[in-house]
């Protein structure tokens, strides 16, 4: 039985079920009792204050805190509201966190999950509406996954908060604050990591897109239908590990590809995907790779600015038509 | 005593003013009208504006999230803030401020995104104060929740391992965001932190803008005869919800009423109106003059151009252009 | 009295592997057959090894970067420490580690190459006992120089906020590195700092074994009856320069000279003589089965293989493999 | 008039000169005035403590402070020890640093310079040997330089100090700690940002290197001769930005590129030259992009790991073969 539910929703249900399921799991952060955004509204409620976590203002000692409680056999569930705000928690993502496994020798395990909100458009402006996602892929030992449908954030979710390895779930505030909805099952699932979907086939041209540009994608490849132009869109929904299967097979089929993300584009995920591309891809390939993401400039306040920064399905038109 | 009245009645007139631009922001987002989010300072008047009060245009104000309070203070142009509020070509920041004000004629040098970055930058302000040797002062304004940020700390250590011509000025409005300052502390107070690095430290009614100015005063005299930074904090209590879309279902309605029975504003009126510095009728004159100079300000930014794609790309490097 | 006696023998004895783990270390780096720097903490002993003396097995300490003091006190092997310094395939995190002990079975979770980092990691230790109701106590050992690391402050701040069962044990050795303790601190003690957060604190003689031992023992039950943190300072001297590299020409040698002579070995030796606990000539025999332990460690360490290839790509995640 | 000295003399000489030549310039960081690595050795005693500031352990707040000084027109030449520990700083590095200049629509400038030193191979384990250069480049408003010589050092550094932008100038340990000599200009000089340097011409392969990794590939190079393989080395120096004419010459010429770097594959920098590559020089490739560099895992404290963790000639040699 599936109904249909809201993307804060999903990630809502995701957590209070492993709640359920498991006495380890926890949720802390700051302000996730009341919740600004909803995601863990009402936790409270039902799991009580020890288990729904206000923490300071301060968020590399509360990552510390969460790494601490889950190399102790917790589960917790961090919020670092928004992803500009992990640039404060780097030293424990990215040096301890994907590390302490590894380091010691496999004595200690890190089973936590930290959710975090990327994204402009919500007139935020600077350190408030950033993606990134490319900044903490370089880090050994973490997985980072990405869901653009409630679907999808809810099977992901758990499956990050069942997971013995550190997990970061991304979400996009367009998708929360969009009140984006979709059909979730009832019955308990979880969805695998490494696994892209491709969200529409197409013969012509590959666009691998991450998040909600998947949505922009879709509008693109709808937009040049009507070219004749037939795109194949791939919701990679996993940065970390990257389903490098599904690429290369529609790459075989269309020998073009186009990389879409919000974060920007020097050193992007798209590049370690156009990289892989010019690497284990290159003889699929017919023409230049293209990269649709947003330019090495800050996001400014002003909306007209913000409009201008932001990737949208016009960029992945003309990119699409440049490898043509 | 002359003086006196002076200062009071100009610390009046911008409370109002401060009060008067946050009401006009909210009615412009009701209205939909403008899309920057408001983090009103209602009831917190007295302590932004008694605390700006003692300040030179030549000394360094780091201002917070909250509100205009103390960039009114520190001389801001309602017209500038607006321009800046609704990204504008012509505004202090070009557009690219939005909520984050800054201004270098008045020695505003900005407003970080993620709480609790710019302590240590004051701290380098004040740094080269001393090194240029200058008499400036810097002032860094904040709330109660920031002081938990990690860098809080080694940066109070610096400005009293070097002495420097630093003022902390601690804004203790009951709220960290969405919670009450009883999840973020230990204790009921932030000012005797300072003790720990042997900083000299003082808390003060926030509702009284004599009380407020007054402690400031001398804690910037200090700091600017040689003497090493100084703490205040002031005990006020944030009237308005964390932010405009904030239903701020979590606040203790009695206690919000009782505060509100101390509206600084008010009780500044009152005294004013008792020591004969001010009429009945000039008060009315005064606000009327007041709602107009924000109106004219409104229109002005309103009729004001956007910035375009031109300005994207600039000021990223001192240079020109941008490096992709 | 005679379990004192026992107590003060076992601590005596631990602090003489100690200096002579630590001499030893000296002289392989200095004969080229060990490729590790060293950090000593020479006369830091009756800290390291009074501090966790009166901690359980199951208690969890974090150590630090300086000597091997506190892990031969919670009970680490001799040899585990020689195979993880020369990076065997054997030791406990399989070559992993290097400096970086690591022991679950002592729970000794590892060394963060960060200073300060575990600060906050340790909070969550303890949050996690709390939480699951074990009366486990978290020994947070740190020198005075990374108390200075921002996340000190967050990192006390939760401790006390929740109550935390952790013992804040700072052991002042006068340096930071390559500079004095006065080039990091505008005041003379650490201690005072814990105040700030209604943390109660003491300041003991750290070459006094017994002082070392029973003001740990008092905070280790403070924490172990729920009563929430404690911090103890420790005041020491760094007979040792920073590391071994380092020919430490900015020391003070009158300094160095005057607190050379109260050696806490060698005070603990003339206590335990006086108080005829020890003879002479039990002291020669202990000494002397004390070095044949480090050096039978030595041998079978040296005699232990290396790590291969596949342990390179072993323990990153908890799966098999490596993510590229 | 050149003479030979080492990359650390080098730099120091590029710190004395600019402090000489202009008085707001000053250097601070950790233990600077001794300096564990030599770089600032002997400029206190030239320049006082004043303008050689030993700092506390809190690399986020230091670098804020470094920033506020430069705000306010000094000139801060900031040691940030080990890269490892730029991740503690990079809510400055990233949210602040690079962006304060735009979003105060160029009110303000930040000329700041942050030294840094990178690499392994000294057994110091997880946490003191990364290269992080990947890391830092999805940064707006910095640049980024590695030099790999002695008069590279030199010109760069002194760039970066003139430099009204942040800079981050990057330096191998091992051209630190290996002594590596070179020949320098006794006359004051400067080198432009944004120029590579094509260190071996060749006509069958292109090899891009950084830093370090330019004398393995160097070898390679002449390994692959003995094979009769002509490769081309070039040296980036500059990582951003980066020198795509130099890059698109060489490409042109060979249609063979193979990347070199020590950070980590997954982002790498050769993410970001292979997209490239696959993008705008997509018509000259005539064989798969290879990226050399270290695998996603952590650095053990092991020798034998720390070894097979490093990329270096051999590795390069094999990358060539793979594209011929
Ligand atoms: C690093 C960082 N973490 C979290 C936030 C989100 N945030 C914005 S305002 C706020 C509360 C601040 O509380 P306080 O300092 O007391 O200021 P007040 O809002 O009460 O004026 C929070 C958590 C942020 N902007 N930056
Ligand atoms: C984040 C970070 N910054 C700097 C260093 C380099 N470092 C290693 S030990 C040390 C001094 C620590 O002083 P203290 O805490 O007093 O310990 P002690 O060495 O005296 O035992 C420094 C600065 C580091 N390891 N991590
Ligand atoms: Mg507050
Ligand atoms: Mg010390």
């Amino acid at each position: 039985m599936s109904r249909t539910i809201t993307f804060s929703q999903a990630l809502n249900e995701a957590m209070a079920e492993e709640m359920r399921r498991d006495p380890g799991v926890f949720v802390m952060g700051e302000d996730v009792r009341v919740s600004a955004f909803g995601q863990t509204a009402g936790l409270v409620d039902e799991f009580g204050e020890e288990r729904v976590l206000n923490t300071p203002i301060a968020e590399n000692a509360i990552t510390g805190a969460a790494m601490g409680a889950a190399m102790s056999g917790l589960r917790p569930v961090l919020e670092l509201m928004f992803m500009d705000f992990t640039m404060l928690a780097m030293d424990q993502l990215c040096n301890n966190l994907g590390q302490w496994r590894y380091i010691t020798g496999g004595q200690y395990t890190i089973p936590l999950t930290i959710r975090t909100a990327c994204g402009a458009g919500m007139r935020m402006g600077y350190g408030h509406s950033q993606c990134l996602q490319s900044q903490l892929i370089q880090a050994p030992g973490l997985m980072i996954v990405e869901p653009s449908t409630p679907y999808d954030a809810k099977g992901l979710l758990k499956a990050a908060i069942r997971s013995d390895d550190p997990v970061i779930v991304v979400e996009s505030k367009k998708l929360i604050f969009g009140g984006v909805e979709g059909e979730v099952p009832e019955e308990d699932y979880t969805l695998p990591f490494g696994e892209a979907v491709v969200r529409k086939e197409g013969k012509d041209v590959t666009v691998a897109a991450v998040g909600f540009m998947t949505y922009e994608a879709l509008g693109a490849a709808q937009a040049l239908a009507e070219e004749g132009v037939d795109v194949e869109v791939i919701d990679l929904r996993s940065i970390v590990p990257m389903d490098k299967e599904t690429l290369f097979a529609s790459v075989e089929k269309t020998g073009r590809l186009v990389t879409v993300e919000e974060g920007r584009i020097r050193g992007g995920i798209g590049a370690e995907i156009a990289a892989l591309a010019s690497g284990e891809y290159f003889s699929l390939l017919k023409a230049p790779v293209q990269r649709v993401a947003a330019p090495m400039v800050p996001i400014a306040g002003s909306p007209a600015l913000e409009d201008l920064y932001l990737p949208n399905k016009d960029t992945i038109v003309r990119a699409v038509r440049r490898t043509l | 005593m002359n003086g006196q009245n002076d200062i009071l009645e100009a610390l009046y007139r911008r409370m109002i003013l401060v009060r008067f631009m946050e009401e006009t922001h909210d009615r412009l987002l009701k209205e939909g009208k403008i899309q920057l989010m408001g983090h009103f300072g209602t009831g917190q008047e007295a302590v932004a504006v008694g605390v700006t009060g003692p300040l030179r245009q030549e000394d360094i104000l780091f201002g917070t999230h909250r509100g205009v309070g103390e960039f009114i203070g520190k001389g801001m142009a309602p017209k500038d803030i607006w321009l800046e509020y609704m990204g504008k070509k012509d505004s202090p920041c070009h557009g690219k401020g939005g909520l984050h004000l800054c201004d270098r004629e008045r020695n505003i040098p900005g407003l970080v995104a993620t709480l609790g970055s710019d302590f240590s930058i004051a701290v380098g302000t004040a740094l080269a104060s001393k090194m240029k040797g200058t008499d400036q002062v810097t002032l860094y304004f904040v709330g109660e929740g920031t002081c938990n940020q990690a860098d809080a700390h080694p940066s109070m250590c610096m400005a009293a391992l070097w002495k420097l011509p630093i003022v902390f000025s601690v804004c203790t409005n009951q709220f960290c965001e969405l919670s009450y300052m009883c999840d973020h502390y230990p204790t009921g107070d932030v000012a005797p932190r300072a003790a720990a690095y042997d900083i000299p430290f003082e808390i003060v009614d926030g509702q009284d803008i004599e009380k407020t100015y007054e402690a400031t005063r001398k804690a910037v005299e200090h700091a600017r005869g040689g003497n090493g930074p100084y703490l205040v904090e002031y005990k006020t209590y944030r009237m308005a919800t964390h932010f405009s879309g904030d239903p701020g279902t979590y606040v203790n309605r009695d206690e919000l009423e009782e505060w509100g029975r101390r509206d600084p504003i008010v009780l500044c009126r009152e005294m004013l109106l008792e020591r004969g510095i001010l009429s009945e009728e000039e008060d009315r004159k005064l606000r009327d003059g007041i709602q107009a100079e924000v109106d004219e300000a409104v229109e002005a930014a309103f009729a004001a151009p956007d910035p375009g794609i031109e300005d994207l790309f600039k000021d990223v490097y001192s240079g020109e252009g941008v490096i992709q």
